[in-house]
């Protein structure tokens, strides 16, 4: 079956909320609308309202209120209508969602998940187009994942849903109308797992979520030229999947990590900090960074700059390689 | 004048100037307040909300041909704002929401101002301080803590300027805007608290947030509140009159409810027939702001074909003023990227910033 | 019995049904809710009042030998406490604050795990789910949300049990504690909100966070509520089964004020005298809740000298088995620290947990 | 004059508030309780309420207030009472906060500070004893800042209150009572520098507020053995300033960093990253990491396993030296 991103993940929805009378969808206008983005589409007409409930405008009380639903042994889904909307429910994710386990000693299981559509490069206003995976990949208790293809968008919904910790669910959103097969009955990889996109031998290109697609076309770019390289799709941010980043980088011995959110303490600075404790003697450069600048997301003229693209991809690699590169000669 | 208003709800229906068909209904409360109004204030009113339904289907027009890449409709909504806004002395200061273009019009906002945030050439549109209004606010309901701050600051200065909050009936769920009225009564801050409740958030109806009239949320934090109809202009600008009179002369802040309706989309993005329905939505469409306002100075005989042709000119005049500003925006150079980040150097970020002037003088701008 | 309240306030008075010399005071509205209460039962809330008070106490005493890192009293509430906690089925669910340890206590919590928290062995005492009671929320304000969550899963389940947040004067200023009213009135669930108004969040006195009685501020959200003598055990009885007869034949949400007074400091760590008005105090301490129940037992005849040795001896009992409890609880094993971070296996944190496992091998645990 | 850190904010504070009239504090319980640390003891009795307020119990309520008077000119200080209550001003902060003076193109300025007493070892209950500090420093458009002793407490705080940007101020809280000399009139370096306050020539070891001077013990104790650690404390965590970490790592070639926060995408990462970037063919070993584990702060009988120590300070240090350490032999 051929499904957009968007759908996939509505299929997905669909068959949790059938597998698992548990499960509830909560959210701004998930209902008559099916969401801004028409992820829940037909979702409350065919479950009904008790499943499928809008909320009132307030991110704290939405997710406060699948706390004491997960209490009360239910599986709320969440959808934050975008990601700069989430830090009004910092507080309630951080410090119950992620902590409630732990403090009461597994008694009380949070199998929640939060689902955050993300990134830019929709030419959107203030607020839309924003990557806040970080705050929650540092915050102890929670899961970060994030998808970028249908199938697996379907599928790690699913798992998610599943999962009995937190998940914080990252959907693409530039990649919503993306096409591509999905089979409801593949279950290949777990959720915390990455996936080697492309394989190569020269540098290892690590992306994840809506820059899948450009590492993807980066490798291309870059095999035009002769060179190998292997693209990873990280899949999961909490944890991440280092046995198959390190193994990677032990074959290519460069690495280059690429996000759209702000490099300054993002997952890339963590990815190159564990992959250089890992396996330092095998790396033949520094890791590269390849990310949003550490600015505020900027008005939509701007974000084709803000955003790394193609070219900004293969300077790194460049970089990595010894060869010449932007930064050749250049000093502070 | 009394500034005083009980501590409970003002009014338990909806409080009229003007009914829907534009006839004067005696209020004894609002009455005073827009007694002083001469013909040609009334009229300037009137051709406030034209020339700002005017921008307003013009803006739509100018998403529809791309040119930009959002806009929020203010339609159905110009008496609220326009009411409300010429109240204000230019020293005031409003904190409004994304929707508050008419209200932007009102405080000498120049044209092109209004659309560069929804052209995305930049996320404000005009200095705060030239114009004594704040850039828009997306994150609902953050702006009302801020009206706040800065009304508790006035009263700090010792001057008798006022802060006003603008916020939709959707936004009064946000722990903020009840956060904002706590500390708004504890202070006794001079801010007015203005909700537009347009019926609807995105595709939510006023039901879901709110199980009694949002008016009487107010009073139980210690603030008086009013219900006003907000496609009455003069009852809007009544309403607001006394509750900034109450602030300036150290009584405290006033919430106010006009009751109104979402007439255009949530956003040019959205689509209400998934949602809304066509029965209601024609109920107001019968009760619009500008055709009462109309047959009222028609009864008065404030409205003949010449001055009706003369707005008219008006309105189009902005309207192709407004298209040319905005056609004529420029897009920012790339390196501005970095600018305003910090109001102080930053070593990181100047390293950045560096690094990418390299970057694009290697590769071309 | 009718289970109608009027939308606004209920009683704009605190309602007793004991003054505070004990004398019984006709109350229309409470008095059929506890007219059923036999003198075993009504020995039975004093009995708890006692002990919880004689628990209290006790830790404090062990605070100040070092025992426990920190203790908040409950001085004072006890009637608030007992007569809200007793009013509820083992199928409800309490969400309280940290001040909780005489619901705690009704609700059936072991001894020792009253302390554990209190004494750094854990971060929860006990199962919440054992109990029907959640463990201490720090984070004021969020847990209100969490009860209406659970009520609204109750409503989902189609089961008639209710939930309670407790929380504090202090907490009503925080937008979750709004929100949390929003939630509860948009979805009409089963959730009383019991606000214990003992006058102080810390060193702040209510009227910093309120500027009308708190019990004023629910009405506006659509839920009916209650203000009560809060040191007065059988009031507070009556309200709280009032409220949760509405909640369980689907009345929806009640909001509940038990206005009383906190008798001891914040927590062991607070020093009121840099803020306390000592002449207050006094007026409350004669207000006290266990000496009010006393005087109106004894007027019945039910407190002879007999009955008051018994239930010195039981506190006494309860106390010495409450320290020995606390004593005897040991401190967590290393390695545990990385249990229950997660339900399911996590790469990272077993990886780290296996190193630091490797450390103490090295250097000893 | 030999003052506690606590009283050196207190006299910076109160330094501040005589020089500028448009200072304003604002927290709960700092007027007549003077803070639950004491921190601002005196100053309401001194200033009068106008100047110190005490605010209703609202975080968000406290810095949406601060952001409001920032814009009529004023310059708040905000105390938040334990830096696991400042979640509910998140959003205020990130999206408010953070981004104005970049949405206004530098038309607004936020020149609030926000006082932050952070950290563990104090025996607390939970949400006392947090290590937020990287949520922030990721935050474009904030500058993040942590004082490890009386003179920089008392000289940073009065830079930060003058900056013209918002700062956050953390302060280490099991280290308010630790003693020293203040000078109000010595102002040496500006708020973005490190300092190294151990020379030394084998190892680089990079600390921060509450574990500065666990790290100078840990160099002492290596001194003893016969190593030479040069300690440098960050103070500035947004912008790092990577000339002085730098300058160290390329005489050394070894670098350690520790801090109490959790490790998963903390400030550690991010310096492991950005040195291993800037000095990759000076580095002996890849840098090592000693912070608290990735858990939410455990109950206080098991902080001391949490909270870094000399002790693996040291082992750190040997592993960077290719010693036998804790970690020789194991295998994930
Ligand atoms: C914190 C936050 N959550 C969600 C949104 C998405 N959103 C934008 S407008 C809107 C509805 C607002 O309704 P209302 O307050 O009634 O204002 P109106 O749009 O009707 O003028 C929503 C949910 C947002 N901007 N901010
Ligand atoms: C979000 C948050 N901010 C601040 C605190 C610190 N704090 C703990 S108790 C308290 C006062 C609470 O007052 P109230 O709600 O009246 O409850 P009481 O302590 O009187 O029972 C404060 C400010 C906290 N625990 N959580
Ligand atoms: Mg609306
Ligand atoms: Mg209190």
């Amino acid at each position: 079956m051929s499904l957009t991103l968007a759908k996939a993940i509505n299929s997905g929805l669909r068959r949790s909320l059938d597998d698992d009378p548990s499960v509830v969808l909560l959210g701004e206008d998930i209902g008559a609308l099916g969401g801004v983005f028409r992820v829940t589409d037909g979702l409350q007409q065919e479950f009904g309202t008790e499943r499928v409930m809008d909320m009132p405008l307030a991110e704290s009380g939405i997710i406060g209120m699948a706390v004491g639903l997960a209490f009360r042994g239910y599986r709320p889904v969440c959808e934050i209508q975008f990601d700069g909307f989430i830090y009004p429910a910092f507080d309630q994710i951080v410090a119950q969602v992620a902590k409630l386990h732990f403090r009461t000693g597994g008694a009380v299981r949070m199998p929640i998940t939060i689902r955050v559509p993300y990134g830019g490069g929709i030419g959107a206003v203030e607020h839309h187009s924003e990557s806040p995976e970080a705050y929650f990949a540092h915050t102890s208790g929670l899961r970060v994942v994030t998808c970028s293809n249908p199938q697996d968008a379907h599928t790690m919904i699913r798992q998610a849903i599943a999962c009995d910790d937190p998940v914080l669910f990252f959907e693409p959103k530039r990649r919503y109308w993306t096409t591509g097969e999905v089979d409801e009955e593949l279950d290949t990889l777990p959720l915390g797992a990455a996936r080697v996109v492309v394989p190569g031998s020269d540098v290892t290109l690590v992306a994840y979520g809506p820059l899948v697609a450009t590492a993807v076309d980066a490798a291309a770019a870059a095999s035009d030229g002769g060179l190998s390289v292997e693209v990873i799709d990280l899949r999961s941010l909490s944890p991440v999947d280092f046995g198959t980043v390190e193994a990677s980088v032990r074959k290519t011995g460069r690495l280059v990590v690429t996000h759209e959110a702000q490099q300054f303490g993002g997952l890339g600075a963590e990815i190159a900090a564990s992959i250089t404790e890992r396996c330092f003697e095998f790396l033949e450069a520094a890791p590269a960074r390849v990310t949003g600048f550490d600015v505020p997301y900027p008005p939509a003229r701007l974000e084709d700059h803000f955003l790394p693209d193609l070219d900004r991809m293969l300077d790194a690699v460049d970089r990595v390689l010894g060869r010449q590169n932007s930064l050749t000669g250049w000093r502070a | 004048m009394s500034t005083t208003l009980p501590a409970r709800t003002l009014v338990d229906d909806v409080a009229q100037i003007l009914s829907p068909r534009g006839d004067r209904v005696e209020n004894r409360l609002f009455d005073p307040w827009i007694a002083d109004l001469t013909p040609d204030q009334l009229l300037d009113l009137y051709v406030d909300m034209v020339v700002i339904r005017r921008i307003d289907t013009e803006a739509t027009a100018l998403q529809r041909q791309g040119e930009l890449g959002l806009w929020p409709p203010l339609l159905g909504q110009e008496a609220a704002q326009v009411g409300s806004a010429r109240a204000l002395r230019s020293d005031d200061f409003v904190f409004p929401s994304y929707r508050e273009n008419g209200v932007a019009y009102c405080r000498g906002v120049a044209l092109e101002d209004l659309v560069r945030v929804w052209r995305g050439t930049a996320l404000s549109g005009w200095n705060p301080f030239d114009v004594g209004m704040a850039t828009p606010a997306i994150i609902i309901g953050a702006q009302t803590l801020h009206a706040t701050g800065y009304a508790v600051g006035c009263k700090k200065d010792g001057v008798d300027s006022v802060a006003v909050a603008y916020f939709g009936d959707g936004a009064t769920s946000q722990g903020d805007v009840s956060e904002a009225m706590v500390f708004a009564a504890s202070f006794q801050a001079p801010v007015i608290f203005f909700c537009q409740n347009n019926q609807w958030a995105i595709s939510e109806p006023v039901g879901l947030q709110a199980h009694r009239p949002i008016a009487e949320r107010a009073p139980g934090f210690g603030i008086p509140s009013m219900r006003v109809d907000g496609n009455d202009v003069l009852a809007v600008m009544a309403a607001m009159r006394c509750a900034i009179d109450r602030a300036r002369t150290g009584g405290g802040p006033t919430f106010i409810e006009a009751v109104t309706y979402r007439m255009g989309p949530h956003t040019t993005s959205d689509d209400p027939s998934r949602y809304e329905n066509p029965v209601i939505r024609a109920e107001w469409a019968a009760k619009d702001p500008i055709e009462r306002f109309e047959a009222y100075l028609s009864g008065l005989g404030l409205l003949g074909p010449d001055v009706s042709a003369t707005v008219a000119a008006t309105a189009d005049d902005v309207a192709r003023r407004f298209r040319a500003g905005c056609l004529g925006l420029p897009d920012p150079e790339p390196l501005t990227v970095f600018d305003h980040v910090y109001a102080t150097p930053h070593s990181w970020l100047d390293r950045q910033k560096s690094q990418y002037s390299a970057y694009l003088e290697m590769y071309g701008a």
